[in-house]
């Protein structure tokens, strides 16, 4: 009896799946920190545990309360939140930002194009995300339309738990203004997204 | 009507999607005939059998899970449990044990430049692409029976959808879902064998966008930079169980390596 | 044969020669082509400042590359009397990426890596019996990976 | 001290078929900031004789790969490809056709 018992509790230490917080002791261990990118990025936030432990299907009213969760984290500029569209292709083409590689402080990007189609002249885009030709023409780019860009931007996980996009804004790669000008890129009918 | 919108829309993409597949298929078939991948092969046959370190030694005696200096197919065989480390070990692992054991050379000394650039390249990819220019024909077929790679593999298997970090991602968030690219690149699915066998089998890999002969850490490595982590120690037991985790799903394919990628 | 062994004999006194100072024998580098920052100034310094098209020159290269660090080129000419090939890449910095002169013993064909800067038509030019001919053709180059 | 060189020449039909492999940084002036690295001049020879001479730019990618094809040839002709770079640095290889 307690010779099966030991076999089980060994035999489970030496084949179960290691659990998230595991992980994140592998990878204390096993990691050291770069450049900008520090030893703090390494544990999991309550968000990022569930996600693992749920692998991005989390049951409803889990996903549900995760996202007003994140839906607070969300800092609303006053005012218009249509910045300038011809300042936005640069960040949505750049890939850089808070990477150990990546000088603090230096503007990052916002990686747009890795994953969406964007403006029509660029070919070399991602399909990881949605398209996002045409945005504004097919969505408006009312009030509410140009909220919702800018807080899905700012942290997409307020509008859809386990998204794989970042939260931008939230995580500190851009600043309000890169925001505001990606939501003109998408909503601005001078854009080329929508022309 | 909106239904059938969706319809007309899937209907025209579909073909696009295919044609997407194929479309640099003449350049990864220029780009490998014409490839100085074999430069790198000859370069670590030169630095497998030159004498170096304390002791004067060649890397001809190293033991790669085969024995002492066979190298065929033990590239392929690679990650495996090493009763004379106690641990799992991966090509790159096990040749730094072998510089440290044999060569009598320190871990600093011998890390020292670990990816290489145009004017230093570094012995660790020279090295790599000899031994796995060897596994040519052989079947990838990683330990697995050891429960130290069992270990390896469940460990390597949850790094791999573990979400973390400044961006929240995993390896799935970019490897997680069929016919998907970052920017032209072509994303496998490394999680399910019938993608990830082409890909894992022809690494390590002669990488045109650097044009540098890269190894199997390197591309983890540069995987987590871009994930937005801090940085993988080299040879950590992370690293190896990613690589063991890779191995065992595309086991059976056969090694056609090494490799020219984008 | 006695013909052929003069000629061998002549090779060997070059090598020879070779050996002491290493492409003392070939034409120098030719500077300024390779400086042009346009292909009709390349084309120019080259002694070719104007070609007429031809069919008779086949460029094999992908019509899209992945990455312009690495793009395969390969060229023919069918053109006989052919003596030598420039490949000129329009829109890189400076076009003129090489010239081969071939004498009897070779065939007018070369397979290069050239880089590409972006999106560009591919130049080659052809020289035979002191006139010029040229084909073009685009090669699409493609952004891809993570651009960190 | 240059990389190593890596050549193979086989017989095909009617002509040689020869590739050359060449370890070299080809670094442009834009990656040097204007100290570019690169290769010049390129020389194949078949038994003594030049039969092709190149000259190259930074735009030719790093660690360089050609293909030749030289007329005829025969088992065991020699043929033998020499580069000079731009700071002087020089290599070359041969090898007996197959």
């Amino acid at each position: 009896m307690k010779r099966a018992f030991l076999l089980m509790v060994f035999s489970g230490f030496v084949f179960a799946e290691p659990t998230a917080r595991d992980v994140t002791e592998a990878m204390k261990r096993d990691f050291h920190p770069r450049g900008q990118a520090k030893m703090d990025r390494v544990p999991q936030d309550g968000l990022q545990r569930i996600c693992t432990d749920t692998r991005d299907k989390p049951p409803a009213a889990l996903a549900k309360q995760i996202e007003a969760d994140q839906m607070r984290t969300i800092v609303f500029p006053t005012g218009s939140l249509m910045g300038d569209w011809k300042r936005a292709e640069k960040v949505a083409q750049d890939g850089r930002g808070s990477m150990w590689s990546d000088k603090p402080g230096a503007p990052a990007g916002g990686s747009c194009y890795n994953c969406h189609q964007i403006s029509p002249q660029e070919t070399s885009y991602g399909t990881l995300g949605p398209s996002l030709l045409g945005f504004g023409k097919k969505r408006g780019n009312g009030p509410e339309m140009q909220k919702y860009v800018y807080g899905k931007i700012y942290n997409a996980k307020a509008y859809n738990a386990c998204s794989q996009m970042p939260r931008l804004g939230y995580a500190g790669t851009l600043t309000e203004e890169q925001i505001k000008d990606l939501v003109a890129l998408l909503l601005d009918p001078a854009s080329p997204v929508n022309r | 009507m909106r239904r059938a919108l969706a319809c007309a829309a899937v209907l025209m993409v579909a073909p696009a999607l295919a044609q997407q597949k194929n479309q640099f298929a003449d350049y990864q078939r220029m780009t490998a005939e014409g490839s100085p991948v074999e430069l790198f092969e000859l370069g670590g046959e030169e630095l497998w059998k030159k004498p170096q370190g304390p002791k004067n030694a060649s890397l001809e005696k190293c033991d790669l899970g085969k024995g002492p200096g066979i190298l065929k197919g033990a590239y392929a065989a690679l990650p495996r449990y090493f009763k004379d480390a106690g641990r799992v070990m991966d090509l790159e692992t096990r040749l730094l044990h072998c510089m440290m054991t044999l060569q009598g050379r320190s871990r600093e000394e011998a890390t020292k430049q670990l990816f290489g650039n145009a004017d230093r390249p570094s012995e660790m990819e020279y090295l790599s692409a000899y031994v796995a220019g060897h596994s040519r024909g052989a079947k990838m077929a990683p330990g697995a029976s050891h429960p130290k790679e069992k270990e390896s593999y469940q460990l390597g298997k949850a790094l791999f959808f573990h979400r973390a970090g400044a961006w929240d991602f995993s390896c799935a968030s970019c490897h997680g879902a069929q016919d998907k690219r970052i920017r032209m690149s072509a994303l496998p699915v490394l999680s399910a064998p019938k993608f990830a066998r082409p890909l894992i089998a022809t690494w390590p890999a002669y990488r045109v966008s650097n044009s540098q002969f890269k190894t199997m850490q390197w591309r983890l490595n540069d995987c987590y930079r871009q994930m937005r982590m801090p940085e993988p120690n080299f040879a950590s037991d992370s690293m190896v169980a990613l690589n063991m985790f890779l191995a065992t799903t595309a086991k059976g394919a056969e090694y056609r390596g090494p490799g020219t990628k984008r | 044969m006695m013909q052929r062994r003069g000629l061998l004999k002549a090779a060997g006194a070059l090598l020879l020669a070779g050996l002491l100072k290493p492409f003392a024998a070939l034409a120098a580098w030719n500077k300024e082509a390779f400086a042009s920052k346009s292909s009709a100034d390349a084309m120019k310094s080259l002694g070719s400042p104007s070609a007429e098209a031809s069919g008779g020159i086949v460029i094999e290269a992908p019509q899209i590359a992945e990455n312009g660090a690495v793009v395969p080129i390969e060229v023919t000419s069918n053109i006989p009397g052919t003596t030598s090939i420039a490949v000129l890449v329009e829109k890189n910095p400076y076009p003129l990426v090489a010239k081969f002169d071939f004498t009897e013993g070779a065939l007018p064909f070369v397979k290069i890596n050239a880089k590409m800067g972006e999106t560009s038509d591919v130049r080659v030019v052809a020289t035979a019996g002191g006139k010029h001919y040229q084909a073009t053709k685009e090669i699409k180059v493609t952004i891809g990976g993570c651009g960190g | 001290m240059a990389g190593p060189m890596k050549m193979r020449a086989t017989l095909a039909s009617g002509y040689t078929d020869v590739r050359v492999l060449m370890t070299h940084p080809m670094a442009t002036e834009q990656q040097t900031k204007g100290q570019p690295h690169f290769i010049q001049n390129l020389e194949v020879k078949v038994n003594g004789k030049t039969v092709i001479e190149g000259q190259i730019s930074q735009a030719v990618s790093r660690n360089p790969v050609f293909s030749f094809r030289l007329k005829g040839g025969a088992k065991g002709d020699k043929i033998e490809v020499s580069w000079l770079d731009n700071k002087g640095d020089t290599n070359k290889t041969e090898t007996a056709v197959a």
